[in-house]
């Protein structure tokens, strides 16, 4: 086993281990606490296929988060209310409906702003990305009907068979599961002839298209894979906070997910989930001592930068090898 | 709706756009020249905004209060680039977007901590106070035209740094091959911090300025920010000119748009349900507009031709 | 009977400054009864919901608090009130109180001690009846925003001359002024909170225009109004409290509160100083772990409010007076002072909607 | 005579004023080197971009293999069997060499779109990469990723990509630079065997090279073709000497 | 009188080591070919040589100062001039102002590198990045010359040039070298080089292998080290 395999499994048993040591020691909330981890890092890990793996650095993911988040909100309010949806389509409080809708909602809409965007690249895509979330923004903002920017609440965490989702614990293992399916996929990704090409395309457009392959196509696939395993990530966690608000569309959103897989360490599987680790541990940990917690996060963030090339798992595994 | 008011809401989005340009100058000039994406330059425009309106409470001079401005935000700027961008130059962009980020969050902490958290008073000074008498019949407010003039200047003297000096061809060069430069013997480290500290003293110039007419509080370079980004990829990146016209269609468009589109609105809708769903629209229509130009010009309107 | 309290608010920011007056309101009050069972735990939101949400999860999982309370801002009540009610957590709001909250939606657990987002508003459309007959209006393009123009317009009899929404977060509104210039209104009725107002009202005073402003309290409160200067002079605006309030009560925690932390308080202070006054009083009436009789005690509201009299609907909101106030010079300061009274024993519009 | 496999006709180039490409008509048969020559700027480059894709020009049409692919774009025109080198190396920087190869077997096998099987465990991109690297005399440097390679060894890495891709015709833009006299002459000896599996239109300035290897030279001279012939012929051209080969060939 | 004396120089790219004590000297007003197989460090050693791969050991004399420790800026403003491998031409620039960026007042000037090489003149307004390959290459050594260096550093200055072109170059070289020019150059057309070298040097994995001048440089020597 090499060093970085041994760095992701270590980072994804103690993800698991902890809220079972939590749980056990009658403290509930770490329980949330790494629901909360492994829903962030599950979506910057939909992130990392396009900005990791495709060097497409999209400053407007958190459309792709906030559209699984209202996928959720709105199907859970109109089932709730018993009120018919779009077309006389009913609402739904199934989890599993929710995110099939959550991946076709982000799916579709990446496919718009991917066919656009896609033709830009570097900095102006990093832009119009951004100017895409941000309509997608001013519009829930202005949107009265599911809240604005009071946002929308789900009065009952919606449901999956054979467990009792308001149990922590159970909710954990929902999230934990589709995070390992998530890292699954992108593992299997990155080492595919898809992959092969969406990451020579990140270094060198030209030679990709001279031996053959169209970028454009390529990163169309890969930014509508990302922006649905963000949706689905969205939508779980509307339904750990039980409420959705264009707060998780804004562009801080979309900076955050970027500052986790940079933190974690860019393109590296367990890049995402390192970075979620750490960040939300210390705004966590900062956060009940000081009211300047800011600052100290932002020292932190600073040295991991200054000192530890490739994030923290750059850090622990050392440099990326492609074989 | 009256023409002179259509005269005066244009004359009014020509002057929000040369004052993104005095928002967006020192950001143009750090991104645009030395392809750094410093995702701090609104922390050093409140940084000049602070500066000001501390230096003008203290000696009751709000032209003291200007110069404390460029001070601080160049020594600032200055600072940050010795101790952590000049680390970051061969790297990745990605490093130093987060890098920038964490600078955000300590510059806007810190602020709070030295000046709390209340906004803080900061009005212009009363050389440039009332309104002037427009050719027309309007009027107008003497102190906006003051920042239309700086904004021009501030154009002005970048595009000749940057277009007509040995010095603009040295940094431009060192933004292609920063390694070769210094091999022809450049001394591009010493050089970027002046740059970078230019630009930072810019954006600290724009916060003390603009300052006066907003609220002088934390948090408050952070919209900039985004504006200054949106009106430098318009215009097209590196280009000085791009990003004064990109300024001014980004001006015009959102001064127009708020003005208009409810009143568009309403021809269809009854007033209040216009007056929202117009200002929905306007919210969105700079990156509407972004969205459009980038579309079908990918690299801005004035990118240097490839 | 210890009570321990969880206490969300912002802290850091462009907004801390209402969540820091609200705290150290809240404080006072504790301090001042020299209550040791009293336990507070402060965190901070950074205004952002996600966050308020991670809190408060934490407060009741592993604080394990009694009653939580100190939120800013609807969005962020929205996101935290409806979930820790349905666990059976009480909560009571220090500021904001979103309609959602007051009508169907609300709870037993629910209790508003500030006032309903509209009631400001109102108040002011109630008085803007007295002088002026044609009023221009202006809010932000969101729910708080629309609240708003709609509670002005519930009370307000005259006309409108324009009826405008900016963009959230705005900082240039020359366009807005020019049309306030052109529209022939007698009076700006105009709602933006925090920065926005600041920018706004010193833009305005530059214009030469100079028709009155009118505004709810928020613009104008004691954290803004320093950084606004005399261009706020004359602004009349409406709250349910003013640091010029005649009762002892309120006297008294002016005077204490410019004793320890050396400013005015603002109205965020004062409902945050009723809130814990409120929670005391209860506490001493009934066990916090008795949740029905600590829900009766609090009720009850059987306390010595700095508004002077103060009681709580049938949907927990409060039943209170409103002024009319007036930025003026106090020496070298600029404050509020009362000149005159909108409403008495005013009840907000929502109560009907709700069952409880 | 042979089928031209590329057939190029009255293609037109500008920049601004300058007439980059003025005219050219070309042909590329089946069995041949076809060596392209001329002055630095003379246009050579933008010739073969324009032939590749990477550049649209102003009119004229290009056939490949009979069919009119003037509107195909790079990747569509590599696909067909365009395989191309650079006169600037343009290589994936990250990868090692062998994966800079199996980039191009994979594009050539049409399948980027498969998800799931790693591609360091599939023998059918393996296998054909490292054959192809033996044949540049790569195979002890196909671990190391490209942006280590020396200057040399990535042209030869240029060149086992276009071998890789299955190419039916070769393009490619001044191989020998930056090799050094050994290399040189090993890839001398290369091309020549190359030209048996398709023909290629050489850009070279080496003119050892060229005159060992070309079955037909062109001149290309301020974007003008201005004289076609065997190596004789253009040796003994004085128009050709006096504005390319100078005193000494 | 030595200009540059190298000795034992010993670079590493990361955890790799490229050069494995390198040593020679230039005397001044003298021409040295530094020669070997691809890959074998030539290019390494120019980068330790003006300090941008800074060499681990070994000691770097120039003009009777040690330079071993000097920033890269620094070593060139003492008279190193580089023309590097691959050209480097800043492309956002225009070919003036590529020239001009970094001149130093000395002989050289526009119109001198003009006379040199007519087609930059014809091309000063076009950003560099749209130059032919060979144009690119004349902007390089023009570019460095502009410096006005004491010694001139050549990596594969030909490389990619037309013969024609290519005389002109070696011409001009040695015009250059006449005046009393220093130059370290490495090429790999050494029917060429030779004629112009006083001296040789020749690399092998990293390090010297042989010194001597083109005379001795016999075709056993060259067959072993070279591969010709
Ligand atoms: N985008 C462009 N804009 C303006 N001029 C250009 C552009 N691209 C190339 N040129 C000019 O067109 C001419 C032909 O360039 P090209 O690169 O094709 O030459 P070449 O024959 O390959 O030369 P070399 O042998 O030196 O590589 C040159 O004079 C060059 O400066
Ligand atoms: N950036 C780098 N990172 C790691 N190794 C490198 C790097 N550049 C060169 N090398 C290695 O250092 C060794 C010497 O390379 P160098 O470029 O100095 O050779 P050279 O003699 O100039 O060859 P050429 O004639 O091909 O230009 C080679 O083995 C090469 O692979
Ligand atoms: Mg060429
Ligand atoms: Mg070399």
């Amino acid at each position: 086993m090499n060093r970085e395999t041994l760095v992701n499994a270590l980072l994804i048993l103690g993800l698991l281990a902890a809220p079972f040591a939590a749980d056990a020691m009658g403290e509930p909330f770490y329980v949330t606490l790494a629901t909360r981890i492994a829903i962030l890092a599950l979506a910057a890990t939909g992130l990392n296929i396009a900005l990791g793996l495709g060097g497409l650095v999209s400053f407007g993911h958190a459309a792709f988060f906030g559209i699984g988040g209202y996928a959720a909100g709105i199907l859970a309010t109109h089932a709730f209310n018993a009120e018919p949806l779009l077309f006389g389509l009913p609402g739904t409080n199934q989890m599993v409906s929710i995110w099939l809708a959550a991946v076709a909602a982000a799916g579709m809409a990446a496919l718009l702003i991917g066919l656009i965007s896609l033709r830009t690249s570097g900095v102006y895509f990093i832009m119009i990305t951004l100017a895409f979330a941000q309509m997608i923004y001013y519009f829930a903002i202005s949107w009265p009907a599911y809240g604005g920017e009071d946002g929308l609440s789900i009065y009952v965490r919606n449901a999956f068979p054979g467990t009792n989702t308001m149990r922590p614990m159970s909710f954990f293992l929902i999230a934990a599961g589709l995070l390992l399916a998530g890292l699954a996929f992108f593992a299997l990704l990155r080492n595919s002839r898809f992959g092969a090409a969406l990451q020579a395309g990140r270094q060198n457009e030209i030679r990709l298209a001279a031996v053959g392959i169209a970028p454009f196509r390529i990163r169309l696939v890969a930014f509508v894979l990302s922006a649905m395993m963000t949706g689905v990530a969205g939508a779980l966690f509307a339904d750990l906070n039980r409420f959705v608000s264009p707060s998780m569309l804004s562009w801080h959103m979309s900076g955050e997910l970027i500052v986790l897989i940079i933190l974690g360490g860019v393109g590296r599987l367990a890049g995402p989930l390192a970075g979620a680790i750490v960040y939300v541990l210390f705004e966590f940990a900062l956060g009940g001592v000081t009211e300047h917690w800011q600052l100290f996060l932002g020292l932190v963030l600073l040295c991991v930068v200054l000192f530890a090339r490739g994030g923290v798992v750059g850090l622990l595994a050392g440099r990326a090898r492609h074989g | 709706m009256s023409l002179p008011l259509f005269i005066e809401q244009i004359l009014n989005g020509l002057q929000f756009g040369v004052m993104l340009f005095l928002m967006a100058a020192g950001l143009t000039l750090i991104f645009g020249v030395m392809g750094l994406i410093n995702l701090a330059h609104g922390s050093l425009f409140m940084v000049g905004a602070f500066a000001c309106a501390a230096v003008a409470a203290a000696t009751g001079s709000f032209w003291l209060g200007l110069a404390a401005s460029l001070a601080a935000a160049a020594m600032a700027g200055a600072v940050i680039e010795i101790l952590v961008i000049r680390r970051l130059y061969e790297r990745d962009h990605l490093d130093q977007v987060l890098a920038t980020f964490a600078l955000i969050l300590i510059f806007s902490e810190g602020t709070r901590w030295v000046f709390g958290s209340f906004p803080l008073y900061l009005d212009i000074p009363p050389l440039l106070t009332g309104a002037a008498s427009l050719p027309g019949g309007g009027q107008y407010p003497v102190y906006r035209l003051a920042v239309i003039a700086v904004g021009i200047a501030v154009a002005l003297g970048l595009y000749v740094l940057i277009g007509r000096t040995r010095l603009g061809m040295r940094i431009r060069a060192g933004e292609s091959d920063r390694e070769m430069i210094g091999a022809l013997g450049v001394d591009i480290g010493t050089l970027y911090t002046l740059v970078f500290a230019l630009g930072a003293a810019l954006a600290g110039l724009a916060g003390a300025m603009v300052g006066a007419l907003q609220s002088v509080q934390v948090g408050m370079g952070e919209p900039v920010l985004i504006l200054a980004f949106v009106v430098i990829v318009i215009g097209g990146i590196g280009s000085i000119k791009g990003a004064l016209l990109g300024s001014i269609l980004v001006g015009l468009t959102e001064t127009l748009g708020r003005f208009l589109l409810p009143h568009l609105f309403a021809l269809i809708l009854p007033a209040s349900e216009a007056a929202g769903m117009g200002a929905a629209l306007a919210s969105m229509l700079i990156y509407i507009l972004m969205a459009l130009i980038l579309a079908f010009r990918p690299r801005g309107l004035f990118a240097a031709s490839t | 009977e210890p009570v321990k309290i969880g206490m969300i608010t912002t802290l850091s920011g462009g907004g801390a400054g209402l969540g820091i007056d609200a705290r150290d309101g809240f404080m006072l009050a504790i301090k001042q009864s020299g209550n040791k069972d009293v336990e507070v735990v402060t965190e901070d939101d950074a205004q952002k919901p996600e966050l308020a949400v991670q809190i408060a999860d934490k407060m009741v999982q592993s604080d394990k608090v009694d009653l939580l309370t100190g939120i800013i801002w609807s969005n962020l009540a929205m996101a935290v009130v409806p979930s820790v009610t349905a666990q059976d957590i009480i909560y009571l709001s220090v500021n904001a109180g979103p309609s959602a909250l007051a009508g169907a939606g609300c709870s037993p657990n629910y209790f508003n001690v500030a006032y309903q987002n509209d009631n400001f508003h109102e108040a002011m459309g109630e008085a803007a009846n007295k002088d002026y007959k044609k009023t221009f209006v202006m809010a932000p393009n969101y729910p708080a925003g629309k609240d708003s123009l709609t509670g002005f317009k519930r009370y307000y009899k005259g006309e409108l001359a324009g009826e405008v929404y900016t963009k959230l977060g705005q900082t240039d509104y020359a366009a807005e002024i020019a049309q306030i210039r052109a529209s022939g209104a007698d009076s700006v009725f105009f709602f933006l909170p925090g920065g926005m107002g600041i920018a706004f009202t010193k833009q305005y005073a530059q214009s030469g225009v100079d028709l009155p402003l009118l505004g709810p309290a928020f613009s104008f409160s004691q954290d803004v109004l320093p950084a606004i200067g005399d261009a706020a002079l004359g602004v009349k605006n409406t709250a349910s409290w003013s640091p010029d309030l005649d009762n002892e009560t309120s006297k008294a925690f002016v005077e204490s509160f410019k004793a320890e932390y050396g400013r005015l308080p603002s109205v965020y202070a004062a409902q945050a100083f009723d809130t814990a006054n409120l929670i005391l009083a209860a506490s001493a009436k009934a066990s916090v772990k008795d949740k029905d009789a600590f829900r009766a005690a609090l009720k009850a509201a059987d306390f010595k409010s700095v508004r002077g009299k103060f009681s709580f609907n049938t949907n927990n909101h409060p039943i209170q007076d409103f002024y009319v106030r007036e930025v003026v010079k106090d020496g070298d300061t600029l404050t509020n002072k009362i000149v005159g009274t909108a409403f008495t024993d005013h009840k907000d519009a929502y109560a009907a909607d709700c069952k409880m | 005579m042979a089928e031209p496999v590329l057939e190029i006709r009255n293609l037109e180039k500008s920049f601004g004023a300058l007439k980059a490409t003025d005219d050219v008509s070309l042909d590329l048969r089946s069995g041949e080197i076809h060596a392209l020559i001329g002055p630095n700027g003379a246009g050579k480059s933008t010739l073969v971009q324009q032939i590749a894709g990477s550049l649209k020009p102003d009119s004229g049409t290009i056939l490949f293999q009979g069919r009119d692919v003037s509107g195909l774009d790079m990747a569509a025109r590599a696909r067909l069997g365009m395989g191309r080198t650079f006169q600037i190396s343009s290589l994936a920087g990250e990868f090692s060499a062998l994966r800079n190869v199996m980039l191009a077997v994979q594009a050539s096998a049409g399948s980027s779109f498969r998800f799931f099987r790693p591609v360091m465990r599939d023998a059918s991109l393996i296998e054909p990469a490292r054959e192809a690297l033996s044949r540049v005399g790569l195979s002890d440097r196909a671990s190391v990723p490209a942006a280590e390679l020396s200057h040399g060894e990535r042209r030869q890495l240029e060149i086992a990509i276009a071998l890789a891709q299955g190419a039916r015709a070769f393009l490619l833009d001044e191989p020998m630079a930056g090799m050094g006299p050994e290399g040189s002459q090993a890839l001398t000896r290369f091309l020549d065997t190359l030209r048996a599996q398709a023909p290629v239109l050489l850009i070279e300035h080496d003119m050892d090279a060229v005159f060992a290897l070309a079955d037909r030279i062109s001149v290309l001279v301020y974007g003008r073709i201005v004289a076609t012939g065997t190596v004789e012929e253009i040796r003994n051209d004085p128009a050709v000497r006096e504005a390319y080969l100078g005193e000494g060939a | 009188m030595t200009l540059l004396a190298v000795d034992g120089l010993e670079t590493f790219y990361g955890k790799s080591q490229a050069l494995f004590g390198v040593e020679f000297t230039v005397a001044e007003g003298e021409a040295v070919a530094l020669m070997g197989r691809n890959g074998m460090g030539k290019t390494t050693t120019i980068r330790s040589i003006c300090h941008l791969t800074p060499a681990r050991r070994g000691r770097i004399n120039f003009a009777g100062k040690e330079i071993s420790d000097l920033a890269p800026h620094k070593v060139a403003r003492l008279g190193i001039g580089l023309v590097p491998e691959g050209r480097r031409c800043f492309p956002n620039l225009t070919v003036e102002e590529n020239l001009l960026a970094a001149a130093r007042p000395g002989k050289w000037t526009l119109q001198g590198i003009n006379a040199l090489f007519p087609r930059l003149a014809e091309r000063r307004t076009q950003p560099a990045r749209t130059l032919s390959g060979g144009e690119q290459q004349m902007l390089a050594i023009g570019r460095a010359l502009m410096t006005n260096p004491r010694l001139l550093i050549l990596d594969e200055a030909t490389e990619g040039l037309a013969p024609v072109i290519r005389q002109d170059i070696w011409h001009a070289i040695r015009t250059i070298r006449a005046d009393g020019q220093s130059i370290l150059m490495v090429d790999k057309t050494l029917s060429e080089l030779l004629p112009v070298a006083d001296h040789c040097v020749i690399l092998e994995k990293g390090k010297t292998v042989w010194t001597g001048t083109p005379a001795a440089l016999d075709t056993a020597t060259q067959e072993r080290f070279l591969g010709v």
